[in-house]
């Protein structure tokens, strides 16, 4: 269907863009006085924009080919052709669900920020122009490409957490912003050593290039340092528990579910098939960070006073649990990787929509500020109940399933690995019921709650995608693994290949 | 049918949970009620058609997992174990629904509850009905979950809500090690499917796993790491502290989870799983010890409680002490039957509990009752008949050739073939088979002292509570009393009537290999017939016994050990226990009735007197051997301070001070510091320049060797 | 020999003349020696067989430089006692600055070594039997004609420069407007006023 | 000397001409045109000679070569760089022409003297000479000594003319050294003649001379440690001169030393890199660092500049074709940031006046949100951060670094970028996070746009970006 | 010993360094800050005409020749500017030139 219309993923890409365009145009020609239109148009617009990428994706999963190995939907313009540069999109199983994820959540984060009330239209230019660039991250088949998309999404995201963030919201961001870029300078500087080398930044050209492997220990750790930021992993996670914090609502929500999967994307993208002798070489570092991230920030979670805080913590240590699972490198762990950050994407953004719920109303996030919330609010307490077990990898919820297959892909590598994950889990159960008791269960003793409100209509209309999602892909996880499924054995077959070819 | 029987209770759960508040609490009920009443009915179906009709099938419903050889599918899977297990499942929750009916009459969450309940049932019967060990472990942690709401139900109490995070927690520590088992499986076996792991265990038998720098028989490891799944959801020694802390749930879910079903899971497990255990020589014996230490355990600890039903609990943790045992050391369908057994004289008596806390406002302290027997017979006698069957009250006349068959009520038949099974299999050498005798004799003899005293404690003497509460008390509606009156009925017929099917002659026709049948295991008390000839050594371990009852325990002890050995110098590697060995279970069930009319009715108050003077043997048992505080103390305050730890110095002070904020704050200071350099006077900035210049020249001199 | 004692004497001159001049405690004596040293220097050029150039650093860096330095020194109402506060303060710094450099300079000079290639690489080589102004002469306006236009706009810009920042109208200053003056009349110079007993005169 | 020679020199010449002839009649014109209209007259007519310059330089010089003895080339560098130092200039001027009526400055000596400036300046990236580049040097200096003390009342403006003046005559007296001692071993000034001196071997005394001249042209481009006067000059001086300041002059003196590096020096490039690395370093760092405590903004640009200046003269460590047009697409870039930032900073206007501190523009996302956002990406855009088209601009730097093997100086280079993000990005925050009650006067119409355009261009540009580099890129092969 | 190239070349050097040297302990004085520039002005144009008395070169004296018209014009310049600022601050002691810094 899509074979002729080669410009399709480049449209996905920027239809969120253009959507900010026209916010914009509007908000630079409006005058004061309509402000209340203004806001109320571009929540329009924005839901519009989010909703035709949504319905773009879609069609685009549907037009995929899960059989294919090889990048689809290509579409490539010359740009800078003289240097080997060039704008270049595609997607492949690795990838294609990453866009869909993205485009699944940007409608709901576009929803739930009903408690936006002040500059209105630049927070929905802000997310718009997010979305385009996380889209673009995963679509992007050029290496400065994909620089550009993986950096540029820090410049939306620094101003949503920094004008509509908490009280301490300032130092969040710049710890946000310039941890991360830190981390991704390195990387620049690398992935100009493999310009060099190739003559080129197509992608499917890197893939198929072998650098030798002292070349590919640099570039492997320059690449580790920007996506361990991103992922995060311990000890460079810092910012994660800040960043959160302090975010808005929905910026939490697009944090969580999806920026946090650039690094794990970036891993799979890179680090693993360009770099397989370094990935071999430092997987034992990385199995061992990512136990630490696991069972260090989980126990920090349950000391939590912070209820996003404590989710943030928490995806700490499930993102440990994609590292685990990526540098198993095999089929079971890669795939289980790519699972739990889908999965990883619904459970943690509902969390915090849930957190954003009480927070709307009360404007609080301390725990101990809570408590006995299911006298007045059932539903809630029934929504947060279901994702906080998802959070706990309670079988039947998509967090299950990423979590066990990851384990039992890095079970094949090492016994402890498995076991320290495991670890993990135990813990999980801990500090998410702990926090589930201390606000939802118990006497209502706090009468500022009293007339606490349940979920209303939008909030029903928010969650009610999640809660499917998260339920299907925890039973049916072969929605997602046929997907994936031929690009991974791809993956691992060349990553086999290429170790096989360098021990001899 | 099968989708039906699960299925069923999840979506009559879904229309309780989801629109219970719209369609009204009665007809959530109904809708709930009559759903798992269905369910059972097909159950029982179900059950003859694959025991007694050998109709073994798998159905295979949809893909759960798929990942190159993690293959993982949502299954129906039908034999003799799994539908042995839903009838008992079907049956006692169809009963816990009707007794809910009058029990949570009053309660405002009625939907809410019977959801819960059907969720339960719907995660249970997809338990025993996987294929596989991942869906298994779906299920098994499904229950965990019912049972956290379940447990939770009143979340208005902290009490109720601790009790439940710590139920979830501890069957979490268990589940971490079912699931390395099930990783390891994979890791073994390539697939976590049953047939195909159980097909290729033999071939496996050599496998190692490295660990830690040793080499491990994955055999071995394997079925020890699945039964520390086991021991957390079955509630054994180091596991066990949350199952008494269930109580704070309402008394049909400790009926329905914490007694008849979910608890038993791990019994199941260990039983579904038994070519693994066979296989694996150690990890059988450490079930055997962790199953007799904790029947032991359990029943010293329920000899001090005062909470009826937390009572009730330890009897219950002591009880799949048994079934461990007996599973520990090969008796899988002597633990498939206590099981059996078990789940209707332990629901009996707690729904007889729930009928008595019913009846007296609430009242669980049994400190605070007494001569309920007069305001509520009919309860009295189900407690009766449940604490009869618990103890085991029998006699082996067919054993002993005195009738042609043996009379008791379900627990005895079950229980003392447990018993006597572990005394054959120790005198064939299955390490600690005879201290598993040992701990299982005197287990008996405390479950016959703390259940009697229960029953006079509440029923007999004088009532100790307020007097209003005493002259309100009354017997249940129908509602509660007919699953009682139900229950009963398998309490007193159970075991006589499946005794053969389970553990009989008719083991290998009704097992189709589920589990081995009992020929499979050191002879479990199997054919009675030829017991006859060993009649000498019965009544000679009778006279003897007989007066050691009046001297004691010890000079019991000492009297049966005497003829343990001779038995075993006169017979040795025989197949069938020596008389003593039957009889002793009773004895030791004699013994701790006497007792307790000692304690309680002749001298009432006695226990009252020893409570008070608190020794510390009493405070030992009274506080459960101090395990809950041990593991506060290690647990939770050692994860408090770690966290704290990690959180306050770890990332605030290391990775933030030294990491972020440090590079940071020495950024700044050397902007502020270069700023100050810049410090407005032209000739600074003259002299800047020309040391600059100098520098690079003589740089340049000495580098390039100019000098 | 003679050239050589006149090198001497020259460099000697010039040298210690330049050391007075950043020495001197006033600034009118700095000129005064740094017309000194340009007059030595023009010695040396003249040695050197520059005449011209000698001759130009007379006129225009000692008639014109040097003199306007003098009047700014002059015109401008300076204590320049005060200015000299300090002087030694720096004097360590700047004597090892100094020392180094001369090292390095004068290594530079007593080293000298040109390229193979420079005397095949001149572009203006000084041609035989003309004076040294006129061989320049004939260099400026053909060869090097472009760097004298590019002088000449230098030195445009400094003129503007210098009258754009130092003329001013001051406003509250008077100056002769002779037209005016020749144009006035008594209807200009004298108004008639019919005052009244007392108002006075006050506006 | 024939005239046909003289003609076919002076075709390469026309961007000099007009500026030079355009310059001296403006002059002569402001003289004797009096009246309110005039110095605006001149203005305007400065902006369409700078253009004229531009275009004729991009379009009319039709070839290519040498004049004058080899002393003067254009080429197709010297192309690229005309056009680029006379729009940008132009621009520049545009800018100032509201602030100078608005401070009676409206003199017509002041778009003369950009005029002349900028003659200096296209007459340096067309030096082949040592006597051309000084010569072009000295004429762009003195024009903007005496512009930055242009407002000749304000004690400010005044004491940065001194600095710079103080300070420029000693770097003129430093690059005339060791122009000196070049001249003396190769026995010529000319570029050409020096490379072939050079390529036969060196000495003591051309090294050392050839570091004099570096350090003499560093002082023009402001790179560290050659750089002090650079932030007092930006805050001293009228803020559309620090606009013109922070461009052309800073463009026009990178490609020349740019040139005298890679032409005459071309073959000992092992002489002349370590000066160059070191500086580059220094400029990064104390650019990077300097800005982060700087509370007025055209200070902080002038920080800002020291640190882009080191990042070009990374492109030069380079010393390859690479870094060649690697340099130019960054100063080209660079100058659409910095232009559009002054633009920004322009508009600044209260009812009290200008205003130049960075608390000053606390809410301007809200209050102009135009303003806002421009200045907004313009930040970005020199901060080098994706996706605006700064970052390509040191994409390529540090691309033309690691091609050359300057692998630590890259890796210096793009640890240097996250600091100076820390203080672009307190801009930013200050507009977006702030609030303020200030209101500013609305700016000049030109101003405004300007601001805007360039806000755009930051993204707009990238596609167009194949086109710049195109032309860059062919400036480069042809070195 | 005759006096050659490097003579000359030792003397431009001694008055460079002189120059420098008065930079720094003149430090507080603009004018002479001005006079030890012009000092240095000085030794490059005995460096420019030396070498092309050894060169036998005109250019190096052309240089020097435009050498000196440029400082005249810097001069004027310069003395210009610091009248302006004399005249806005009633002072040129160096010490004072410090309204920016940071």
């Amino acid at each position: 269907m899509f074979g002729e219309f080669e410009a399709f993923l480049s449209i996905l890409t920027f239809v969120p863009a253009l959507g900010a365009l026209v916010i914009a145009t509007f908000r630079f020609t409006a005058r004061n006085e309509d402000q209340g239109l203004i806001d109320r148009n571009s929540r329009w617009v924005a839901w519009l924009a989010t909703m035709v990428t949504l319905g773009m994706s879609i069609l685009l999963l549907a037009n995929f080919d899960t059989k294919a190995t090889g990048f689809q939907f290509v579409h490539e313009v010359t740009w800078l052709e003289q240097i080997g540069l060039g704008y270049r999109m595609g997607v492949d199983g690795l990838s294609v669900l990453f866009v869909v994820l993205t485009a699944f959540l940007m409608p709901i984060c576009i929803m739930a920020s009903g408690a936006i009330k002040n500059r209105v239209a630049d927070y929905m230019i802000a997310f718009l122009l997010l979305e385009t660039l996380v889209i673009g991250v995963f679509c992007a088949l050029d290496l400065v490409l994909f620089y550009i998309f993986f950096e540029g999404g820090l410049i939306p995201m620094f101003i949503i957490i920094g004008v509509w963030g908490g009280q301490n919201r300032v130092y969040a961001a710049f710890k946000f912003f310039l941890y991360t870029l830190l981390g991704s300078v390195l990387m620049l500087v690398a992935m100009i050593v493999m310009f060099l080398q190739a003559g080129t930044t197509d992608v499917t050209v890197l893939l198929e290039t072998e650098f030798a492997r002292n070349a590919q220990m640099w570039m492997w750790l320059a690449f580790f340092a920007s996506f361990a930021v991103k992922m995060p992993m311990w000890p460079v996670h810092t910012w994660l528990p800040d960043a959160h914090v302090q975010a808005p609502t929905a910026g939490s929500v697009i944090l969580a579910g999806v920026l946090l999967k650039l690094g794990g994307y970036g891993f799979l993208r890179f680090s693993l098939p360009m770099f397989p002798e370094a990935s071999a070489y430092f997987a034992p570092m990385v199995f061992v960070l990512s136990i630490i991230a696991i069972i260090y920030t989980s126990l920090v979670a349950f000391r939590q006073t912070d209820i996003k805080k404590l989710i943030a913590y928490s995806s700490v240590a499930h993102m440990g649990f994609v590292t685990m699972g990526l540098f198993a490198m095999n089929e079971t762990g890669v795939q289980g990787a790519l699972y739990q950050m889908i999965s990883h994407g619904f459970i943690s953004g509902a969390l915090f929509l849930c957190v954003g719920v009480i927070y709307d109303r009360m404007h609080t996030r301390e725990i101990a500020f809570y408590g006995g919330l299911v006298h007045r609010m059932p539903v809630f307490a029934a929504i947060f109940g279901l994702f906080a077990m998802a959070n706990v990898g309670l079988p039947g919820t998509s967090g299950f399933v990423g979590e066990i297959m990851t384990m039992v892909g890095a079970f094949q590598v090492s016994w402890w690995i498995a076991t320290g994950a495991a670890v993990g889990v135990i813990l999980s159960a801990m500090y998410m019921l702990t926090v589930y008791r201390d606000v939802v269960f118990g006497e209502m003793t706090n009468p500022k709650l009293e007339n606490i409100t349940d979920l209303n209509r939008m909030e029903w209309l928010i969650f009610i995608p999640l809660v499917i999602g998260t339920l299907v892909l925890g039973v049916f996880s072969t929605l997602i693994t046929d997907v994936t499924a031929t690009a991974v054995n791809h993956l691992i077959s060349n990553y086999d290949a290429a170790l096989a070819a360098s021990a001899q | 049918m099968a989708p039906i029987i699960v299925f069923g209770p999840l979506l009559a759960s879904a229309f309780a949970g989801l629109l219970g508040n719209h369609v009204g609490h009665r007809t959530a009920q109904i809708i709930t009620t009559a759903t798992v009443l269905l369910s059972f009915v097909l159950s029982v179906i179900v059950f003859f058609d694959v025991t007694y009709g050998g109709n073994a099938q798998t159905i295979h419903l949809a893909t759960w997992m798929s990942v190159g050889a993690f293959d993982v599918s949502w299954a129906i899977k039908l034999d003799s174990l799994s539908a042995v297990m839903l009838v008992v499942v079907t049956s006692v929750s169809s009963l816990v629904h009707i007794y809910s009916w009058g029990y949570m009459e009053h309660d405002p969450h009625k939907a809410r509850f019977f959801s819960y309940l059907s969720l339960f049932t719907f995660a249970m019967l997809s338990l025993v009905t996987a294929d596989n060990f991942l869906q298994l472990f779906f299920g098994w942690e499904g229950v965990g979950l019912a049972s956290y709401l379940l447990i939770g139900f009143w979340y208005k109490k902290k009490s109720a809500n601790d009790a439940a995070i710590k139920a979830f927690v501890t069957n979490r520590v268990g589940d971490f090690g079912f699931a390395l088992g099930i990783m390891a499986l994979f890791h073994v076996f390539g697939s976590v499917s049953f047939d195909d792991v159980f097909a290729a265990v033999p071939e496996h038998t050599d496998a190692v796993l490295a660990f830690a720098g040793m080499e491990l028989n994955a055999i071995e490891l394997i079925a020890f790491l699945l039964f520390i799944g086991a021991m957390g959801k079955s509630a054994q020694f180091f596991l066990h502290v949350w199952l008494p802390d269930a109580m704070e749930g309402p008394t049909p879910v400790s009926a329905l989870i914490h007694a008849a079903t979910m608890v038993t899971a791990g019994v199941f497990l260990v039983c579904r799983a038994f070519p693994i255990f066979e296989n694996a020589e150690a990890a059988s014996a450490f079930v055997t010890v962790i199953g007799a230490t904790t029947a032991l355990f359990a029943a010293t600890v329920g000899m001090a409680q005062n909470d009826i039903k937390r009572v009730v609990a330890y009897s219950t943790c002591s009880q799949l002490g048994y079934m461990f045992f007996a599973a520990g050391l090969g008796l899988y369908g002597a633990a498939m039957f206590h099981l059996f057994t078990h789940a209707f004289f332990k629901a009996l008596l707690f729904l007889g509990s729930g009928a008595v806390i019913h009846g007296v406002h609430d009242e669980q302290d049994m400190r605070k009752m007494g001569g309920l027997y007069k305001m509520m017979p009919m309860t009295w006698l189900m407690m009766i008949i449940g604490t009869v069957a618990l103890t085991g009250v029998g006699f082996s006349f067919g054993v002993l050739g005195l009738l042609p068959w043996d009379l008791g009520f379900a627990g005895f038949f079950s229980k003392d073939a447990i018993i006597e099974g572990a005394f054959m299999a120790g005198r064939e050498g299955v390490f600690f088979g005879i201290p598993a005798f040992w701990f299982g004799v005197v287990a008996a003899l405390l479950t016959s002292f703390y259940s009697w005293r229960l029953i006079f404690m509440t029923f007999h003497g004088k009532f100790r509570g307020p007097k209003d509460v005493y002259e309100h008390a009354h017997d249940p509606k129908f509602a509660m009393a007919m699953p009682l009156v139900v229950l009963a009925i398998g309490a007193i017929f159970a075991g006589g009537i499946f005794k053969k099917d389970f553990i009989g002659e008719n083991a290998g026709h009704f097992w189709h290999d589920a589990v081995p049948a009992a020929s499979h295991g050191p002879a479990v008390a199997g054919d009675h017939g030829e017991a006859a000839v060993y009649g000498d050594d019965h009544t000679e371990a009778d006279t003897h016994a007989t007066p050691a009852d009046d001297h004691g325990t010890d000079a019991a002890h000492a009297a049966v050990d005497d003829h343990a050995e001779a038995g075993e110098g006169d017979h040795g590697g025989g197949h069938h226990p020596p008389t003593w060995v039957l009889l002793s279970p009773f004895f030791a069930t004699l013994f701790g009735f006497l007792l307790a009319i000692w304690f309680y009715l002749i001298n009432e108050g006695m226990g009252a007197r020893i409570a008070a003077r608190g020794g510390p043997l009493h405070s030992f048992l009274y506080n459960k051997w101090y395990v809950d505080e041990i593991y506060h103390f290690v647990f939770v305050r050692g994860a408090k301070g770690l966290g704290d730890l990690f959180w306050k110095i770890g990332d605030m002070k290391l990775i933030d001070g030294l990491g972020p904020n440090g590079v940071a704050g020495t950024t700044l200071a050397a902007a502020r510091r270069l700023a100050k350099g810049q410090s407005g006077f032209l000739y600074h900035y003259a002299f800047v320049m020309l040391i600059g210049v100098l520098g690079f020249s003589v740089w340049i001199l000495v580098s390039q060797g100019g000098l | 020999m003679l050239a050589n004692l006149a090198f001497w004497a020259f460099s000697g001159v010039a040298i210690l003349s330049a050391l007075m001049v950043v020495i001197a405690r006033n600034p009118v004596r700095s000129v005064l020696f740094l017309i000194l040293a340009f007059f030595s220097a023009a010695g040396l050029f003249v040695l050197l067989g520059a005449e011209f150039l000698a001759m130009l650093l007379i006129v225009v860096y000692v008639g014109a430089v040097a003199v306007l330095f003098l009047f700014v020194v002059m015109m401008l109402d300076v204590d320049f006692t005060e200015l000299k506060q300090g002087f030694l303060s720096y004097l360590p710094l700047g004597g090892l600055v100094g020392i180094i450099l001369a090292v390095e300079l004068g290594m530079i000079g007593m080293t000298w070594q040109a390229s193979d290639q420079a005397m095949a690489l001149r572009d203006a080589a000084i041609p035989e039997g003309l004076t040294n102004v006129e061989a320049l002469g004939l260099v400026i306006y053909d060869q090097y004609v472009y760097f004298f236009q590019a002088a000449g706009l230098v030195l445009l810009v400094a003129m503007i420069g210098a009258i754009v920042l130092t003329l001013r109208h001051k406003p509250g200053v008077r100056r002769q407007s002779v037209s005016a003056q020749v144009a006035r009349d008594r209807k200009d110079a004298v108004s008639m006023h019919d005052i009244k007993p007392g108002q006075g005169i006050g506006e | 000397m024939t005239a046909d020679m003289l003609s076919q020199d002076l075709s390469l010449l026309i961007p000099e001409l007009v500026l030079a002839g355009g310059a001296m009649a403006l002059l002569m014109l402001g003289v004797f045109l009096k009246g309110e209209k005039t110095s605006v007259l001149i203005q305007w007519l400065t902006i369409g000679l700078l253009v004229a310059a531009g275009l004729a330089a991009l379009f009319l010089v039709s070839g290519e070569g040498t004049a004058f003895n080899g002393s003067f080339i254009f080429d197709s560098l010297a192309r690229f760089s005309k056009t680029a130092i006379a729009l940008v200039a132009a621009i520049a001027m545009l800018l100032a022409m509201p602030y100078l009526k608005a401070e009676n400055l409206g003199k017509i000596e002041y778009p003369v003297l950009v005029a002349l400036a900028v003659t200096g300046m296209v007459m340096m990236v067309s030096a082949n000479d040592l006597i051309a580049m000084y010569m072009g040097i000295e004429l762009q200096s003195l024009a903007l000594y005496v512009l930055a003390a242009f407002n000749r009342d304000s004690l400010r403006a005044s004491e940065a003319g001194l600095k710079y003046f103080v300070l420029g005559a000693l770097s003129s007296g430093l690059l005339l050294y060791g122009a000196s001692l070049v001249y003396g071993f190769a026995g010529s000034t000319g570029f050409a003649d020096i490379a072939l001196a050079v390529e036969s071997g060196s000495n003591v005394g051309l090294t050392v001379g050839l570091v004099f001249v570096i350090c003499g042209l560093a002082f023009k481009v402001s790179a560290a440690p050659f750089h002090m006067w650079t932030p007092d000059v930006y805050e001293g001086a009228p803020t559309p001169v620090t606009a013109f300041f922070a461009t052309a002059p800073k463009f026009a003196a990178i490609v020349l030393l740019a040139r005298v590096l890679m032409e005459p020096f071309g073959s000992v490039v092992d002489q002349w890199r370590d000066v160059i690395w070191m500086i580059a370093v220094l400029s990064m760092g104390v650019g990077a660092f300097g800005a982060l405590t700087q509370q007025n903004i055209k200070r902080l640009m002038a920080y800002s500049s020291i640190g882009n200046m080191g990042y070009a003269l990374v492109a030069v460590a380079a010393a390859s074709q690479t870094g060649l047009w690697a340099l130019l697409v960054f100063m080209s870039l660079y100058m659409v940031g910095v232009i559009g930032s002054f633009a920004g900073i322009l508009s600044m206007r209260t009812r009290e006046g200008m205003v130049e501190q960075v608390s000053d523009l606390a809410g301007l996302a809200q209050r102009n949100p135009g303003l806002g956002w421009s200045m907004t990406a313009l930040m970005f855009s020199i901060g080098g951060l994706p996706f605006m088209v700064g970052f390509f601009g040191k994409f390529f730097v540090v691309y033309a670094a690691v091609q050359a093997d300057l692998m630590i100086l890259a890796v210096l280079a793009v640890l240097f970028s996250v600091v100076g993000a820390a203080y672009y990005l307190r801009i930013v925050k200050v507009i977006w996070f702030d609030s303020s009650d200030i209101e500013f006067v609305p700016a000049a119409v030109s101003t405004y746009w300007v601001a805007r355009i360039a806000g755009l261009a930051t993204i707009l540009l990238l596609p167009a970006l194949g086109w710049l580099v195109f032309r860059a890129y062919s400036v480069g092969l042809s070195l | 010993m005759d006096v050659g190239l490097g003579h000359y070349l030792a003397v431009a050097g001694v008055l460079f360094t002189i120059g420098v040297f008065g930079i720094f302990v003149n430090r507080k004085n603009v004018i002479i800050l001005l006079m030890s520039v012009e000092l240095i002005l000085l030794s490059v144009n005995i460096n420019l005409v030396a070498f092309s008395a050894h060169l036998g070169d005109l250019a190096g004296q052309v240089f020097a020749l435009f050498v000196l018209t440029v400082a005249a014009a810097e001069a004027a310049v310069g003395l210009a500017i610091l009248v302006v600022y004399f005249r806005n601050r009633g002072d040129i002691s160096v010490e004072g030139v410090n309204l920016m810094k940071g």
